[in-house]
């Protein structure tokens, strides 16, 4: 049967939230913190809510759309183990690691992509091709030439993410105004110091987006090498839970488990690029917030 | 809380809507699918089916193929034990029928030379196929039997990696259908340890089995015979042109999968395996309590309505053949 | 016409910091092509303060992305016999992520020079172009007018220890002072000349205002626009302020309006 | 055995070929194709050849490492049989479908959450989200919810897209300086041509930059979403056959389709983007080239 | 000081295109908080051509982007009882991917003029500013004071038909001759003064050049700096020009150094 009020509870308060936004005064960090976390927090209510009525007047078999109750409890019950914790360590330092490292090889990869007309005709299409390659095409072959071990993991990873913040940085590096560069040289900028000082910082804005795709880049490989390669040596991360769920066709245990990797993207998204970004387009006098 | 809706078709008797339009057939390019594959290559399916357009859809792991069941976008198909039991339990016994069995054996515990006894096992890694899968089920329950669980360590890995890390010498002991048993003897030197089948009476037990989709049988149950009529035809040839048989499935093979068999290999997988019309339903009872042994499911799956064998035995009967014991009705 | 030099006498001298000759500037190809410059002949003495003026588009700012180093010339050749000369842009091109201050101590820090002595030229160039409270604006926070002081407070950076600390001899200016009132224009061209004296670097300044050119340059280059050329040259020692502006600009009206008319 | 001739053809005409390059002559549109073509290709020839040796020199054994001349077979004997064509096909103009689509959806989508701050705070978070949840994930689910068809398939490959153009459009348009929307605003611009006389172009350079990262996810998404689900319906694409060569563990089959999809992100690359970029960036007097 | 107007005496009228009163601007929060404009009292009748004069830095262009509708002021009011403004920034700010064509025909496009007038007019526009050949080059092919044409062609467009086809009734002008040489600044201010006697539109113009603000405007009015206030107006057709000149200029010289020593 459906529970009216389970929907209008919500509803209520997000027109009351959607009011609070939109108050004009600037109430600095505190607002701003409060409507980063709330606004996307209220939006997933909404979704959450619509789900629910959807489930409720089972339009589909439980077994096509389980209900959010039991989603919930799936997450519950690896959070009440502390389970969830150790899948969520083994897959994010795991991420960020392969992250950082991607990080170092792509950014000179980038500047000598971007800088060296040969460099950029030999092997810039080659990067693209890279970077359309699935990772679930290279798990196998990492898997046979590393082993089943975290090295096959970080070169699926860094196969995903390298050509990607690279390209981002090539784009970042492009629209860079001509005439920065050419102050730099004026100024008396070596090859180095003009990386370092005008064409990094410069490129900035666009790398920074570079590297927001580049980690989902890596996330996203990450969880597919997790899911295709399992091992005990591996440990058990999100990408393992999500496949046990997807061999047991338990679809609660699924969505718990897209939901796990969503949130974990969600939160890197608010907790470090948001602020980044923020950061750089406002010193910068850009943006629209 | 939620509206209880019920669909026609499960409410009760739904008039017979003749032969469906199309039939979509799901498999594994895989020997322990044998007899779907010599069907389609031999075309005993079309020739039954008659104007109903056979849509043969394949699959490599059990899990999708029953997602595509749930998904509705299956009619029916081979597909594992194990699986077979998951989706029941899983559509509260709703989206699908057991309707007949394909192949009975063809699993066995495979490791490398130095291995001689299950107690060596210990301290080890074996693997299968995929987290609750028939195999899968298989090892956790005789593990837990010898009483090896817990100083056994269980993976899951694709066949063909697994194959792979066998060769170099990263997996020591897997618990594999065929063919991949066969190669890993064959062409990577491993033993057998055990074979599936000298743990069932008889050496029976069901590996492949066709499964329905509960609505696709009652509105077309004319199709299903059909298609039961082209499964009994495919055995009984195979039983008849055994060399032929193994032929036809590597010919199906190589067209799948872009590559054949060896010669060896095919052998050797062909004579593990029995093609058998008769699910074995008397094995199920037993396997949904090893899926709570193995620590696949909570509790073992409420079989009341699983299998429905009446089409099979009609379509035996007119062949004048024994029918099958249908134990759980 | 008593002050006008020989247009080619400056190329004769030896010892020019710059020296332009026969130099040829096309942008673009085939039909698109515009001859910008054609067979500029121009050479500055050590220490000289030259003023470059000419129709709107006729090639200045051209001329010293040649001598800066920036473009090349189509044909023609410029031998530059001196360290790299500091350059101010005629746009401000500041670097929009760093503040003013750090803006006009890029070129301090890209010489090598220390902290300490970086941050305290800093703070004595902002106090020059009048900017001692606007250091650690970002450019967007700054007017028009500022933007361009700060741009000249880091070319004076530049001339004055941008080459591994020490002074350029070569200053190049791209109409410095387009953006600002008179006043202030007043005081930081009295800057400007300190600067030019105490250093002694040769300028070559870009502006529109022949006044100005006739109060700060020791010979005023007139050019021609479609193509640039070197009409004339005059002396400003020679001439009384006052007449060389008027005969300067009458020459400029007839320069334009001959090009109005092809 | 090592085949020193093969080897040193290809190294000769390297360095003729990188000699020919460096010649300062701009002989426009033809000279810069041949390098655009030319350069890629002879770093293909030197990796290739890189592989040669290795394999000549039988560090491992041919199923980890097969013959170059192998995997070249099996090239030809697919584009013998003609084969070949058919699964380019299948899967390239599946992927250009659903790529366009993503672009339909998603540009709309990103000027929103460019320009509608209540948007980007209570969205922005979870396309981020989504963006890194990985193709393999949501293919069980479509095929659950969309059945075993195309509608599975484009679901997968918009849910990789969508989100990666969303915020490629977004990075654009914060890249924006403010000046141009100020002056579009005093031309008399609504809301509407603002978009489209002012945000979209300016943004052109860094949506560009997302377009790409969104066609490699499209892509990859494609892939994974046909190593996956296989049926009739959906034809036989090169997602397929890497499936296949992969179900064999044949590791010069997986190498084959790996370069399949590999040339065609290059040739996308190439024969899409490359250009259009150039236009772009030259347009405006940006650009390294 | 015989042509000095009472600082309010325009604001008391009641048929004003814009009125200021008691305008304060204030950019940025808390400590780094900085008060452009203070108190500023401002009304332009229609039909009516004022100069606006300050020291750079004092808040000019502030003002006519508040005018404008493109920043809105911290404290007071401003009442526009007109259509939308025709305004020319400080920066020529074209728009990059566009010819300099294009650029000048964006407004009458966002105006829905049809195609072939649009196409007439804009010619008629870039040969007015002498860039006749030239309206095929990208922003980035023109030099600096081509470019400035190139937007003042643009505003120009828009205060002819920018308002669906018909003139505004305000032209906003921030500095529009500032990088052009004193030939082609004579011709334009002659061309502006034309157009504007042609559509009786009101003109707030922004300049350095007080001999510009004299022969140009009706008004002139003064801001002082740090913070923003009108100081002074004068009304040009009670005093000969060359002594309003010299006035006004030693009336700025004593506002900048009142404020230096501030
Ligand atoms: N990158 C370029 N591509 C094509 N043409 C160019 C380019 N740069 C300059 N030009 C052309 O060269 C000529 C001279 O330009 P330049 O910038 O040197 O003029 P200028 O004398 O500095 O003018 P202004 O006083 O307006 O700054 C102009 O006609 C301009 O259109
Ligand atoms: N976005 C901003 N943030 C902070 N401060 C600003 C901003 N815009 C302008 N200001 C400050 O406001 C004051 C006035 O600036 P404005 O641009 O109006 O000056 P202006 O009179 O136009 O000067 P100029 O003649 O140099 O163009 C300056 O001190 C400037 O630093
Ligand atoms: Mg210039
Ligand atoms: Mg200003």
């Amino acid at each position: 049967m459906p529970r009216p009020d389970t929907v209008a509870a919500p509803a209520d308060s997000v027109g009351a939230g959607l009011d609070a936004l939109d108050t004009p005064v600037a109430a600095g960090r505190q607002r701003r913190l409060l409507r980063a976390v709330v606004a996307p927090v209220i939006a997933l209510t909404l979704v959450v809510a619509v789900w629910q009525f959807l489930w409720s007047r089972a339009y589909w078999p439980e077994y096509q759309l389980p209900a959010p109750l039991d989603v919930w409890r799936q997450i519950t019950r690896i959070v009440g183990t502390g389970e969830v914790w150790e899948f969520l360590w083994v897959s994010v330092h795991r991420a960020v690691i392969g992250f950082l490292i991607s990080l170092a090889v792509a950014t000179p990869l980038g500047l000598l992509l971007a800088k060296v007309p040969l460099v950029r005709a030999a092997i810039g299409p080659l990067i693209s091709g890279l970077q359309s390659l699935p990772s679930v095409a290279w798990v196998p072959a990492a898997v046979l030439w590393f082993g089943l071990n975290d090295a096959a993991i970080y070169t699926v990873v860094l196969l995903g993410a390298v050509p990607s913040i690279a390209n981002g940085l090539v784009a970042g590096i492009d629209q860079i105004p001509p005439i920065l560069p050419r102050v730099g040289k004026v100024l008396g900028a070596g090859r180095f110091d003009t990386a370092r000082h005008i064409l990094l910082p410069a490129a900035l804005p666009g790398y920074l987006a570079g590297l927001k795709q580049g980690w989902a880049f890596s996330w996203r490989s990450l969880m597919a090498a997790e899911l295709i390669a399992t091992s005990p040596a591996l440990g058990f991360g999100l990408g393992q839970y999500l496949h046990n769920a997807m061999a047991l066709s338990d679809m609660s245990m699924v969505i718990a488990g897209i939901l796990l990797i969503f949130f974990v993207g969600v939160g890197i998204e608010l907790l470090v690029f948001r602020p980044l970004e923020r950061a750089v387009l406002r010193s910068r006098g850009l943006g629209a917030l | 809380t939620r509206v209880q809706r019920t669909e026609a078709w499960e409410r009760g008797p739904v008039p017979d809507r003749g032969p469906a339009a199309e039939l979509r057939l799901g498999f594994f390019p895989n020997v322990t699918h044998a007899s779907a594959l010599i069907g389609l290559e031999k075309g005993f399916f079309a020739d039954e089916l008659g104007a109903t357009t056979l849509v043969p859809t394949k699959f490599t792991d059990g899990a999708t193929e029953v997602s595509a069941f749930l998904g509705g976008s299956l009619d029916a198909g081979f597909i594992g034990s194990g699986p077979a039991l998951n989706a029941f339990a899983k559509s509260d016994g709703r989206a699908v029928r057991l309707v007949a069995g394909a192949t009975s054996g063809g699993a066995q515990l495979v490791t490398t030379p130095d291995i001689d006894s299950p107690d060596d096992l210990a301290g080890r890694v074996v693997v299968t196929p995929a987290l609750g899968n028939t195999q899968d089920i298989a090892l956790k329950t005789w593990l837990a039997e010898t009483g090896l669980d817990g100083r056994v360590e269980v993976t899951n890995r694709d066949p063909a990696q697994t194959f792979a890390a066998f060769t170099k010498g990263e997996v020591q002991a897997a618990w594999l259908p065929e063919p991949w048993a066969s190669r890993l003897v064959l062409d990577a030197g491993a033993r057998v340890l055990l074979d599936e089948a000298a743990l069932w009476p008889g050496g029976r037990f069901p590996t492949t089995v066709l499964l329905v989709r509960a609505q696709f049988l009652a509105e077309h149950p004319q199709t299903v015979r059909a298609l039961l009529r082209g499964l009994l035809a495919a055995e009984s040839w195979a039983a008849e042109h055994p060399a032929e048989a193994r032929t036809a499935v590597n010919d199906q093979l190589a067209e799948l999968t872009g590559k054949p068999l060896s010669r060896p290999v095919i052998e050797r997988a062909f004579a593990g395996i029995q093609l058998s019309h008769d699910p074995i339903v008397t094995a199920f009872p037993e396997l949904a309590r090893d899926a709570v042994t193995a620590g696949i499911a909570l509790r073992p799956v409420d079989l009341a309505g699983f299998a429905d064998l009446t089409a099979l035995n009609t379509e035996l009967a007119a062949l004048g053949r024994p029918a099958v014991r249908d134990a759980l009705n | 016409m008593t002050a006008t030099l020989a247009a080619t006498s400056a190329a004769t001298e030896t010892d020019a910091v710059v020296r332009m000759s026969g130099v040829r500037k096309v942008f673009g190809h085939g039909p698109r092509a515009v001859t910008a410059l054609d067979g500029i002949d121009l050479a500055v003495a050590p220490g000289e303060f030259v003023c470059l003026l000419g129709a709107s588009g006729c090639g200045k700012t051209t001329v010293l992305n040649m001598i800066a180093g920036l473009d090349r010339p189509s044909s023609g050749d410029i031998e530059l016999t001196t360290t790299r000369p500091a350059v101010m842009f005629q746009e401000a091109a500041l670097m929009p992520w760093l503040t003013a201050a750090r803006n006009v101590e890029l070129p301090l820090r890209l010489a090598g020079v220390k902290r300490t002595e970086r941050r305290a030229r800093t703070l004595e160039l902002l106090d020059l172009v009048r900017l001692g409270g606007a250091g650690d604006k970002r450019p967007h926070e700054l007017s028009g007018g500022m933007r361009q002081r700060v741009a000249l407070a880091r070319a004076l950076a530049s001339a004055l220890q941008g080459n591994n600390g020490e002074a350029s001899s070569l200053l190049l200016m791209d109409e410095p002072f387009s953006a600002l009132d008179a006043i202030t224009r007043d005081v930081l061209q009295g800057e400007l000349l300190r600067v030019w004296e105490a250093t002694g670097t040769a300028v070559v300044f870009v502006t529109h205002d022949v006044r100005e050119a006739v109060r700060l340059g020791q010979r005023v280059v007139l050019l021609s626009s479609k193509p640039g050329r070197v009409v004339q040259q005059w002396s400003v020692a020679d001439a009384p302020e006052a007449e060389l502006t008027e005969e300067i600009n009458g020459r400029l009206r007839e320069v334009i309006s001959s090009h109005a008319a092809a």
